[in-house]
């Protein structure tokens, strides 16, 4: 079960850094990416690590994306080329 | 024997601290004029003093810093040191008058005497140079220091000699340096007191690499061919400078060096052993020769005399290279010969300029009438070189005969006759033009339209004014002080006190050599 | 340059590969990660520090000084932001009546809906709340002052998106700005040098019984600086990141 | 007094990091005062680094354990004779801003100096925490204080040209920063501890590994790009250049030298562990002779003479870096020397060009020609630092460059010591043109023939810094003598 | 569970970390440039964290119940500071992309080469 459950929370997590990569639009991007944190976080939790956890849920998947989102606000939304 | 004593440092500091007073003093010329001449006869004071303690065969050593055991900056005046300081002490003085009679107007003067007093200061702490680093620190200082002075003038020529100039000293002065890392990491140290610092088991093609690396160094400023590319070049400078420093300071720092190569840092013996001095000769016999025929076909009076340079200086190597003790004698000599009857020629063409503008030799005619005194000093000087017994190029010839002869270098016999015939070719009709053809019915060209005029020093010769007979006072006073000199180390060669009894100690203390007279 | 990344990532993964090969098994119990410094941390870690947490234990006790330069970096970045030219194009905030207009224009740019307005004006107290919570219980359970700091940080977000930044400012009393953005790095080296004057060593805590509440005080007031001097920075660099340009 | 040394040791860091946090609060009322406050600031943590080095000089090395945990517990400070160049640090920095003072007049607005001020201290404090930790986390993290405040001050001036450099600088620099993180990780998994000395001799008590090897890999090459080693510097010449000059001061002098003290850990790391070095000797040899020769060369092509000056950096990091690689004593000697010559020499050379560039408005040698004769006493601070960073006698320069041929020559690799002393004559060629530009040739800009020597605020801290670039030309020993026994200690532990 | 000798945590962290630099290296805009630069380090903790787990273990807060083994509290110590610092990092960087964008109009690496 544990096994299991590591595997498909690890192949996630991969999925979803890809998707953060291949995503043209960057606001997608970057929610992805918020996506990508909040897995993480779970695997962490899972791994016996709630302080990281929750520190990567409120820095990285918030902070980060909000500021990542404003600068998107204030540059260009989507990738060119 | 060794004598911890201060003065051989003070000599070098005394000119150093003149150089900052100068710069500080800026375009007062009182104050200027008053530290120049206090630091110059200061310091031709302080080196007579230690004169008698050489002559008894004292070894006044002052320790400056230490980097690390075995790598110290320190000062040590032997016997050679004392000749060699001797020498630019009393010609420091001489070019001091001359120049300022000759920068008289010009523009920059604060920087140009401010570098003069470093260049000076330089060339005797090479003099007194206890090892290798010291040596290297000082002739490095003396590469930038000596710049300024080349490009004085700041036309595109100037700047594009300094340039060349740059570019063959601190080419060489990397190849001294790679030399003196080397002599460390072989002999574990830098000294030059000691006559060959390697052992006996060093081998072979480590020494050669050394040799090579400090000789092509050093023999950069000596201007041995083929690395004698920038002297003519130089000659853009004012001609203070291209007097003092390419034919005094600067030239004879190379081959001082060189000198200082063979007798000190390897040694006689040993050189002898490996064999490497001959090719050094024989390039030295080359360049004698080759800068001779050079010289005859320069119509610049004052490239003619760099190609002059150049051929003399190898008789200070070649001395050297013979590894005989009346060779080395000879060599000695030579710088204090070489350096007086140089300047002479130097200070003249200099007074030359200034007063009529002319730099050709071709424009030369009748010029003795205009300027008597002067070309009778050029003529001793050039009597000089090709060798007339009663002047000083005699005695170094004879003694360098004899060397060869000891060495049984019969073949440099040749070279020197050939050379005594070719100076005489390039001196001689100078002479003769000078004395005995009229001047020619144009009036004198004006000064300003002369490449050397451009250092500015014109400006306070008014075109129109009042002819003057001959040149100066603090012109003429230097030229007729060396050229008096000339006469007297030809005539005096054996009179205690005088240049050779040094030359002597030194060849016995400095060098390691036999006694070579009796 | 796709060509050259696919090539230096592969270049990577591989020395990584073959680097990683020789880490010992993870998880191991007699791993060295397990046996030597983290083995007495786990041991007498609650005993020496007092504190529950042993991350924060780690963090303000054992290794006091990374914190201190961590709360050092993120003032750090505060000041790199304000060091840029963009940060001063904001004017001052205007004062008046008059300006009161043209201030609601330009903070309120995109339209809120009024649900957003409501459910972000509701929950505000409570994760103000809860911040706190996480940040008094930090010794004790998962949490502390960074997390409280990220916290109502991401609060100061949601309310300056709804009411503007201008309102979201007025949450940091402008006088005392420049005193709580530096509150990490000036508590801590107060703290330091109270607990060199104590114990003899920087950043030290004093150990014995006697003393337990005045070392419980200072885990607090740090933890209460990392948090208000966190929250402050995090808000700042959101309205700078946020300033027109 | 015995334990003065350790207790005021963790002060040296603390200091100007605190007293970065308060710049702003000093600032409130005047701007003019955060440049006042951080200089008292920089002069008090010279001062406590001066007190720190007699103890040194007096007691030998000396380590502080944070929070008074017993070493690979805690965090420990180390104070050894490599840890001496914290005092230059300060001191150079104690001119540079007062440099700053009236360059800011110019250069920023008032509501920035503050937080220039404050970078400043907090790129102080970084760098002097970096030179003493001996904890490897702790590396990586006031690595990142310096890093963080080094990418603000190189755009802290310019606008849109600075920050693009300044980003460059930032994504390269993160990338090392994170090879760093990587390795501390890699050594912790394989360690347990996070003490350098420990660490170490855990891992020469463990077989050597992969990845072991990974990780001093890993920070090797995170090292050398701070260092902007030849062919890893791409990201230095913009930044250096485009900062404003007191920042290219600390950049260029100060803050490339973080790669170099990161090395000298990766090999206290690596002493002892078995693990050879020899494949990383000779990689720092090759690229450090190549570093050498092409900084020279592209220098060459700059008309710009900060652009100029940022390269001969990358030249002279490759003096060090082949110093090191040459692993002979006289060699490490040399290269440690010049880590603080090298600081020394660059500060004064932008410095310089600071002040040219701010009392005339231009950068570029065909618009500063003649400049010297209005400014002489700055463009003669400007000559020797050039001869200095040359490698001429009788200057700073010319002490190192002696130690590292001399050590090619003691490790049999003569040929280095070509490269080296050739290399470093290339790049005169340039300052030839410059020295030209600015002593031997007539204005041709106005700004320039009327120009006025700067205010003494900047002009002072020129002239010293010049001056002492000749002292310790003359006496290079004292540094020598003081790093020599480290660099003995260094080697016997690394098996030589 | 391993792959290749490698345990699979560890496989994730270097896939994820070559995703993160692929993004670094091979993306022109410079926002996906410090998306990856973030994914790089979440990797790097994630490799941290995973180096600190003991098999069983439960997290390191000792409280009425908890019981012995305990994860490593100081991977996660770093990994906490680490996090901190990268958003910082991540906040100047962005800031200066804005920078850029006021001044060039364009985030883009390929069009800013192209530009003066």
């Amino acid at each position: 079960m544990s096994v299991v459950f590591d595997a498909v929370m690890l192949l996630l997590l991969i999925a979803t850094a890809i998707t953060v990569a291949r995503a043209r639009d960057l606001v997608a991007a970057v929610v992805k990416f918020g996506l990508y944190s909040l897995v993480l976080c779970l695997v962490w939790q899972h791994r016996g690590a709630p302080d990281v956890a929750i520190t990567e849920a409120a820095v990285g998947a918030g902070v980060t994306s909000v500021l990542f989102l404003l600068t998107i606000a204030k540059t260009a939304r989507s990738e060119r080329g | 024997m060794d004598v911890v004593d201060p003065r051989p440092l003070l000599a070098p500091l005394l000119s150093f601290a003149c150089a900052g007073l100068v710069f500080a003093a800026g375009e007062n010329v009182f104050w200027r004029r008053f530290w120049t001449f206090l630091a110059a006869g200061a310091k031709l004071l302080v080196v007579l003093s230690m004169l008698p303690g050489t002559l008894a065969g004292t070894v006044y050593v002052s320790h400056v810093v230490t980097f690390t055991p075995g790598v110290s900056i320190a000062l040590r005046a032997d016997a050679y040191g004392m000749f060699f300081a001797l020498v630019s002490s009393t010609l420091w003085v001489l070019t001091t008058i001359y120049a300022i009679g000759y920068m008289r107007g010009s523009k920059d003067r604060a920087r140009f005497f401010g570098f003069f007093a470093l260049c000076v200061s330089t060339t005797v702490g090479i003099a007194f140079a206890e090892n290798l680093l010291t040596f290297f620190l000082f002739y490095e200082t003396l590469t930038i220091c000596t710049y300024p002075l080349v490009v004085h003038a700041e036309t595109p020529q100037a700047l594009r000699a300094g340039r060349i100039y740059l570019t063959y000293t601190l080419l060489g002065g990397g190849f001294a340096l790679i030399g003196s890392v080397m002599t460390l990491d072989l002999a574990g140290t830098l000294t030059l007191s000691q006559h060959g610092v390697f052992a006996s088991d060093t081998p072979t093609l480590a020494l050669a690499a050394v040799f090579v690396a400090l000789v092509l160094g050093f023999g950069v400023k000596a201007a041995i061919m083929p690395l004698h590319g920038w002297l003519p070049i130089a000659m853009v400078a004012p001609t203070p400078v291209s007097a003092l420093l390419h034919a005094v300071a600067v030239v004879k720092v190379g081959a001082f060096g060189v000198t200082r190569v063979i007798y000190n840092v390897f040694g006689a013996e040993q050189l002898q052993a490996l064999g490497f001095a001959t090719p050094l000769a024989l390039l030295a016999g080359f360049t004698i020769l080759a800068g001779s025929v050079l010289a005859i076909r320069q119509d610049h009076l004052k490239r003619r005399l760099a190609y002059s340079t150049i051929s003399q200086l190898s008789y200070i190597v070649l001395g050297a290279a013979l590894l005989t003790p009346l060779g080395a004698l000879a060599a000695i000599m030579h710088v204090a010969n070489q350096a007086f009857a140089k300047i002479t020629m130097f200070f003249v063409a200099g007074a030359i300029v200034k007063e009529t503008g002319k730099t050709h030799v071709s424009e030369l005619a009748g010029i003795a009438t205009r300027l008597p005194w002067s070309m009778a000093a050029f003529t001793v000087a050039a009597l000089s070189f090709v060798g007339l017994p009663l002047f000083a190029g005699f005695t170094t010839k004879w003694y360098l005969a004899l060397g060869a002869l000891q060495g049984d270098a019969w073949w440099f016999v040749v070279v020197m006759l050939a050379s005594s015939f070719l100076n005489a070719a390039y001196w001689f009709p100078i002479l003769h033009l000078a004395y005995f053809r009229a001047p020619e019915v144009t009036p004198e060209t004006p000064p300003q339209a002369t490449p050397d005029a451009s250092d500015g020093s014109h400006a306070g010769v008014a075109a129109g004014g009042p002819r003057r007979w001959e040149t100066s006072k603090t012109l003429l006073v230097p030229i007729l002080i060396c050229a008096a000199y000339v006469v007297l180390l030809g005539v005096t060669a054996e009179v205690p006190g005088m240049p050779t009894s040094v030359a002597v100690v030194a060849v016995e203390q400095s060098f390691g050599l036999e006694a070579p007279l009796p | 340059m796709r060509t050259f990344a696919l090539a230096l990532v592969l270049v990577v993964a591989a020395t990584m590969v073959i680097g990683i090969a020789g880490l010992p098994p993870h998880g191991d119990p007699d791993g060295p990660v397990h046996t030597h410094v983290g083995a007495r941390y786990l041991e007498q870690g609650v005993a020496e520090t007092g504190l529950r947490n042993l991350v924060t234990a780690v963090l303000l006790v054992y290794r006091g000084f990374d914190t201190f330069l961590e709360v050092v970096v993120i003032f750090t970045a505060l000041v790199a932001v304000l060091a840029l030219p963009s940060a001063t194009r904001q004017p001052p905030p205007p004062r008046g009546e008059g300006a009161a207009a043209s201030r609601r224009e330009a903070d309120d740019a995109v339209p809120v809906s009024p649900v957003v307005f409501l459910v972000v004006r509701l929950l505000a107290p409570f994760i103000a709340v809860f911040a706190l919570a996480s940040l008094y219980r930090g010794h004790v359970t998962p949490g502390g002052g960074f997390q409280s700091a990220a916290i109502i940080g991401a609060m100061m977000i949601a309310l300056g998106l709804v009411f503007g930044r201008e309102h979201a400012a007025r949450l940091v009393p402008h006088g005392a700005k420049a005193w709580l953005q530096a509150l990490g790095p000036l508590v801590f080296a107060a703290v330091a040098f109270v607990g060199w004057r104590l114990t003899g060593a920087f950043l030290g805590f004093p150990a014995d019984e006697a003393a337990y509440a005045l070392r419980e005080a200072m885990v607090v007031v740090l933890e209460v600086a990392i948090a208000v001097g966190g929250a402050v920075i995090l808000a700042q660099l959101f309205m700078a990141l946020d300033a027109p340009s | 007094m015995t334990t003065l040394g350790p207790t005021l040791l963790p002060w040296l860091v603390a200091l100007p990091l605190a007293g970065a946090a308060l710049v702003p609060i000093v600032a409130r009322r005047d701007a003019r005062w955060a440049g006042g406050f951080t200089f008292a600031v920089a002069l008090a943590t010279t001062a406590l680094a001066s007190v720190l080095v007699a103890q040194l000089a007096s007691q030998g090395p000396f380590s502080a354990d944070l929070g008074g945990w017993a070493a690979p517990y805690g965090i420990e400070l180390h104070f050894d004779r490599f840890a001496a160049w914290t005092m230059a640090l300060a001191a150079l920095f104690s001119f540079v801003i007062p440099f700053s003072w009236r360059y800011l007049d110019a250069t920023l607005p008032r509501e920035r100096w503050a937080p220039f001020y404050a970078l400043m201290l907090l790129n102080l404090g970084g760098l002097l925490g970096f030179s003493v930790t001996g904890d490897l986390f702790n590396l990586f993290v006031t690595m990142e204080v310096v890093s963080l405040s080094s990418y603000a001050l190189v755009a802290v001036a310019g606008r849109g040209v600075a920050a693009w450099a300044a980003l460059k600088y930032l994504l390269l620099g993160a990338v090392s920063s994170l090879l760093v993180l990587f390795a501390v990780g890699l050594l912790f998994a394989l360690t347990g501890s996070l003490n350098l000395a420990d660490v170490s001799v855990r891992l020469a008590a463990a077989e050597p590994s992969g990845a072991a090897l990974l990780a001093l890999a890993s920070l090797a090459v995170a090292f050398l790009v701070k260092a902007a080693l030849f062919p890893l510097h791409v990201w230095l010449p913009d930044a250096h250049a485009i900062a404003p000059s007191p920042v290219s001061a600390v950049l260029s002098g100060l803050v490339v030298k973080v790669g170099i003290v990161g090395l000298l850990r990766v090999l206290q790391l690596a002493a002892g562990t078995g693990i050879s070095l020899e494949p990383l000797n000779t990689v720092l040899m090759v690229l450090g002779a190549t570093a050498i020769v092409m900084g020279a060369f592209l220098a060459i092509f700059q008309d710009d003479i900060k652009l100029m000056l940022a390269y001969s950096t990358i030249s002279n990091i490759g003096y060090i870096v082949l110093g090191i690689g040459l692993a002979s004593p006289f060699a490490l000697i040399g290269a440690f020397v010049h880590v603080f010559n090298h600081a020394l020499i660059k500060v004064t050379l932008f410095l310089a060009a600071g002040a040219i560039i701010h009392q005339t408005g231009y950068r570029t040698l065909s618009d500063l020609r003649g400049v010297a004769r209005r400014m002489p006493q700055t463009a003669a601070a400007m000559a020797i630092g050039a001869v200095s960073i040359v490698g001429l006698p009788p200057t700073a320069g010319f002490v190192c460059k002696w130690y590292i041929a001399l050590g090619a020559f003691e490790a049999d690799q003569g040929g280095y010591g070509f490269a080296l002393v050739f290399g470093a004559l290339f790049i005169f060629v340039y300052y030839v043109r410059m020295l030209d530009a600015f002593f031997f040739r007539s204005p041709v800009r106005p700004e320039v023939a009327d120009a006025v020597e700067a205010p003494w605020s900047m002009r002072a801290p020129v002239l010293v810094l010049a001056a002492a670039c000749l002292v310790l030309g003359v006496l290079g020993g004292i540094p020598i003598g003081f790093v020599e026994p480290a660099v003995v200690d260094l080697l016997a532990a690394l098996g030589r | 569970m391993t792959l290749l000798g490698l345990d699979l945590d560890y496989v994730a962290c270097i896939v994820l970390f070559c995703v993160g630099l692929y993004m670094l290296v091979a993306k022109s805009n410079l926002i996906k440039k410090v998306l990856g630069l973030n994914v790089m380090e979440t990797a790097v903790f994630a490799f941290i964290v995973t180096s600190g787990m003991i098999d069983g273990g439960q997290e390191p807060i000792v409280v009425a119940g908890s019981a012995p083994p305990y994860t490593s509290p100081i991977p996660h110590a770093m990994v906490l500071t680490g996090i901190v610092v990268a958003v910082s990092v991540t906040a100047v960087a962005l800031a200066l992309i804005a920078q850029i964008h006021a001044h060039y109009g364009t985030i883009e690496v390929d069009e800013l080469k192209e530009l003066p």
